[in-house]
């Protein structure tokens, strides 16, 4: 486990009812690329976010960040946050100011940053998110969706290192799934290093870069492919396989797809088949 | 049941506002103090201001067929602290003038000693006096919230009869005209808010 | 929606950005001058002047108007003919004056009504909690008032949830089971309030919450032109006042 | 516009802004078949099955059971209620009882059914639900699908004939769906008819017998194949076509897939494929 500026190493979390939520569990947040942490409800990966970004203190273990380890104390959570900045799935958990714009500006303030460049950092949160547009709406008239973004803009405008977001997709619609993930590529491309939680495992093989299984208390690490194409993993982990990885695998042995990695979505896959004559929606509507 | 906005004449309502400052003076004391020490209460004491909102609409059925609303504010006497209540219960007041017409600006005064000071002291004293008294949290309970409401509705009708006193009888006949419409009509409905409060703190402990 | 007609009005009302002191100073002067001015013919201007500045220029939809100062109404009713009954050891009869006493009570209370929901239709609440801030009220009362505000609408939307899915399982049939639904339902939004400031406690903290909750102040400018218009328009119906009646 | 017993006929809901969210919306629910409602957020997917089951009035139109017309009085919406239930997406605002069972009891015993009824029912609606360990748990110990699957069974106790759930998926890991699903089949063979609101094209065509989707407020409704492979449709309500239908007519120009009604998931998908030589696994792990 190195190399990761972020990482959680060993880390242990037990719950009163005995059983521990996280045993021993490692992760190493690569640097700029995208993370997807993938586990049943329940399974300890909010757990682990937490602890991540400080909110939770293990019961042994360690969190680091740029190899140096974080301590619990008022300064050490201080210095952490402006470098990682947690997500929560309800919005609701985040929002407390009746404005928009000004619920943004309270994570810059926190950090004693000077007014003007608050302001800009909110002006460029808000974009980022592309929500400038609800800068003057109170947040109480906000979509669930709305309110996603802006709880996420939030912690966009302290421009942390690393963005954890737990469940950010969850009660999201089709199209709001992908204005969240265009938005997390552009947090991504100016430089920020996102990690995401998730169960949806269709979605973190079409997004991620590495993905994360917590599974038993434990975290098992690495490319997509290999991960979440282990069944035996995956029935612990209480997740189903990718229909992607699935069909795809077929596909390859009927001789149908190309050497190389498999499509990992719709589209992918579409463009990876032979075209046939006819046209490619059914003839039956 | 708040005095309307205008309802009151100049002096009076000045009056009011003079009579309510010192206990909301306390209570935003108290409340500064708490923020201070912890923080983390500023969000609780919010949460416990909005509850009391809430409350005051959740629409009680009248033994008479029509409905009225709880007060709310024995329930947050005996859950806060009357000096914290004479807060929250002038801003929960506040907010209701402004954003349900229910009360009014010139007349906050008024309905903050009725229903954020008299209400809660003479909820919170009798819950306290019924408790010891009878040894059951549900009767204190019970007796703290009906006194509550009953004793903010006889203020308001003192209020009334103090602004109107009958020409011929003087306050004491206006007296007993508003305590008729007002707080006579008002006993049921008192009784249904100590019974809600019964149902609301058996569910409290039994979680 | 929100459900409540008169923050939603507020937030879309065009006088929404104007500065909230300019709003003060003609709101409360017409309150006062509901309060104090003799109702014939001030109570008339008032009124007049607070309806007609909500629909017009402040584009507040009538509806919402018009049931925002109704609302008040049976109180006002109930309370005038209360007071100018006269007991009496013959009985119960008028008053002397009960027509001009009565319909004074009433002109005030809906002069004053309006004047107040000209405020309260074309500015937010969390607009006024900053005005508060700069009348010396402690920083800490009002960041327990603007989380009152954003927590009301949250535990709201609890509220009406949980007395629908009530409602649906017939929960509300009869009486009896009214006074138990509510019970529950009282119960239930109360745990909810507590949870949620639970949970905000620690997503706050994520986000570097000190001891505080400050926010960047937002800049609405005044607009000298409405404050000339204010102070002249308010001395207009003052004086009319005063030669009419 | 006929045949359903449960029917909504030119339902008209108008919010404030001035845009209705329902404007003439008519839907049939079919009995003893699957119905899903599908439609982005804020479509008014919510909005119509609030209608359905009594809770919100509609500006005009008008919902029928049996073809007699639903009135709005106390004691037609009564009689309504015991028929039709409807169960909301947040379960945390639908528990409201001390314990599992007695907030299952709350609908039964208002039902003034005879103690040992309402006892029977309680114990056969936590079955139906696979929640009978719960029954003396206190409500706000559960995890999200158990309070979701209480939630259920809360209105399944009142046993009505039709059953209207709102995205009663939504937020549940892949094994809670399952096992929600699994429970929603039990109901629907025990003669409850079942209409589920979603915005999971992939879950409405591998569940649904028939789907309707709610775009500019009105309902399209119809087999689910015709319907989610109309793209022009889909497009509007903003949703995505389902994977299973993109790939599948493509495997079907393709010459892969035998002629008839395209598989609706994945197990389906494979089944229908010819079978290669190599193990299913991608030989990459």
């Amino acid at each position: 486990m190195s190399g990761g500026r972020l990482a959680a190493t060993d880390v242990v979390v037990g719950y009163s009812r005995g059983s521990r939520v996280l045993d021993r569990a490692s992760l190493a947040v690569p640097e700029g690329r995208r993370l997807a942490v993938l586990g049943a409800n329940g399974s300890g990966k909010t757990t682990l976010l937490r602890c991540l970004s400080g909110a939770l203190v293990p019961a042994s273990g360690r969190i680091s960040l740029d190899d140096a380890a974080l301590e619990h104390t008022r300064r050490g959570l201080q210095a952490h946050r402006q470098q990682v900045q947690l997500v929560l799935q309800d919005p609701d958990d985040q929002l407390f100011s009746a404005s928009v714009a000004q619920d943004v500006s309270f994570g810059p303030l926190n950090m004693d940053l000077a007014e003007d460049e608050v302001r800009a950092r909110v002006v460029e949160a808000l974009e980022l998110l592309a929500v400038t547009g609800l800068a003057a709406r109170p947040t109480h008239q906000l979509s669930y969706g709305e309110r996603k973004r802006v709880a996420i803009a939030g912690a966009v405008a302290m421009r942390p290192r690393v963005l954890l977001l737990d469940e950010p997709t969850a009660g999201l619609d089709p199209s709001a799934v992908t204005e969240a993930l265009a938005a997390l590529d552009r947090l991504q491309r100016r430089g920020s290093t996102v990690v995401m939680s998730t169960h949806d495992v269709d979605l973190a093989l079409g997004w991620a870069d590495e993905v994360a299984v917590v599974v038993d208390g434990r975290v098992v690490q690495g490319e997509p492919e290999p991960v979440l194409g282990d069944d035996a993993l995956l029935a612990r982990a209480r997740l189903d396989r990718p229909w992607a990885l699935s069909v795809g695998a077929r596909l390859h042995q009927l001789g149908l797809l190309p050497e190389g990695p498999l499509p990992r979505d719709t589209e992918a896959l579409l463009a990876a088949l032979p075209t046939g004559t006819a046209p490619t929606t059914p003839g039956r509507s | 049941m708040h005095i309307a906005e205008g309802f009151l004449p100049p002096a009076h309502a000045i009056g009011w506002t003079i009579a309510a400052a010192p206990f909301v003076v306390h209570g935003a004391r108290a409340v500064v103090k708490e923020v201070r020490e912890n923080p983390e209460s500023t969000l609780l004491l919010g949460a416990a201001g909005a509850f009391t909102f809430v409350l005051s609409a959740i629409k009680l059925p009248s033994v008479t067929g029509s409905s009225s609303h709880p007060t709310g504010t024995g329930v947050g006497a005996i859950l806060f602290r009357p000096p914290v209540m004479a807060l929250l219960g002038t801003v929960v007041l506040l907010f209701q003038a402004l954003l349900l017409a229910h009360g009014g600006l010139t007349t906050l005064g008024a309905n903050a000693f009725s229903m954020a000071v008299v209400g809660p002291w003479a909820g919170y004293g009798t819950y306290r006096l019924a408790r010891r008294a009878s040894g059951n949290l549900l009767v204190g309970v019970f007796a703290g919230m009906m006194i509550a409401d009953l004793s903010t509705y006889v203020t308001t009708s003192l209020q009334l009869a103090l602004a109107f006193p009958d020409a011929e009888s003087g306050f004491l006949g206006a007296a007993v005209k508003f305590l008729g419409v007002f707080a006579v009509t008002q006993v049921p409905l008192a009784v249904a808010e100590g019974f809600l409060g019964v149902l609301l703190f058996r569910v409290l402990t039994v979680n | 929606m929100t459900g409540l007609a008169v923050d939603d009005a507020a937030w879309a009302s065009t006088w929404r950005p104007r500065a909230v002191g300019d709003k003060l100073l003609l709101t409360l002067g017409l309150v006062l001058c509901a309060l104090v001015l003799p109702v014939w013919p001030g109570s008339l201007l008032v009124g007049l002047t607070a309806v007609g500045l909500a629909l017009g220029p402040a584009r507040v939809p009538a509806r919402v108007f018009a049931r925002a100062v109704r609302l008040p109404l049976a109180f006002v009713a109930v309370g005038a003919v209360t007071a100018v009954v006269q007991v009496s050891t013959d009985g119960i009869g008028w008053a002397p004056d009960a027509a001009a006493t009565g319909g004074a009570l009433v002109g005030h209370a809906l002069a004053g009504g309006a004047a107040v929901m000209l405020l309260a239709t074309t500015t937010p609440v969390s607009d006024l909690l900053p005005a508060l801030r700069r009348a010396r009220v402690p920083a800490a009362v009002v960041e327990v008032a603007s989380m009152i505000y954003r927590l009301l609408f949250v535990l709201l939307i609890s509220m009406r949830t949980i007395r629908e899915a009530q409602t649906s399982r017939l929960g509300y049939s009869t009486a009896r089971r009214s006074y138990r639904s509510s019970g529950l339902l009282a119960a239930a939004v109360l745990t909810r309030s507590w949870d949620r400031a639970r949970r905000l406690q620690g997503g706050l903290a994520g986000r570097g919450m000190t001891t505080d909750l400050r926010v960047l102040p937002e800049v609405l400018p005044s607009s000298r032109s409405f404050l000339a218009g204010t102070v002249l328009g308010l001395t207009v119906l003052c004086g009319l006042t005063v030669v009419l009646s």
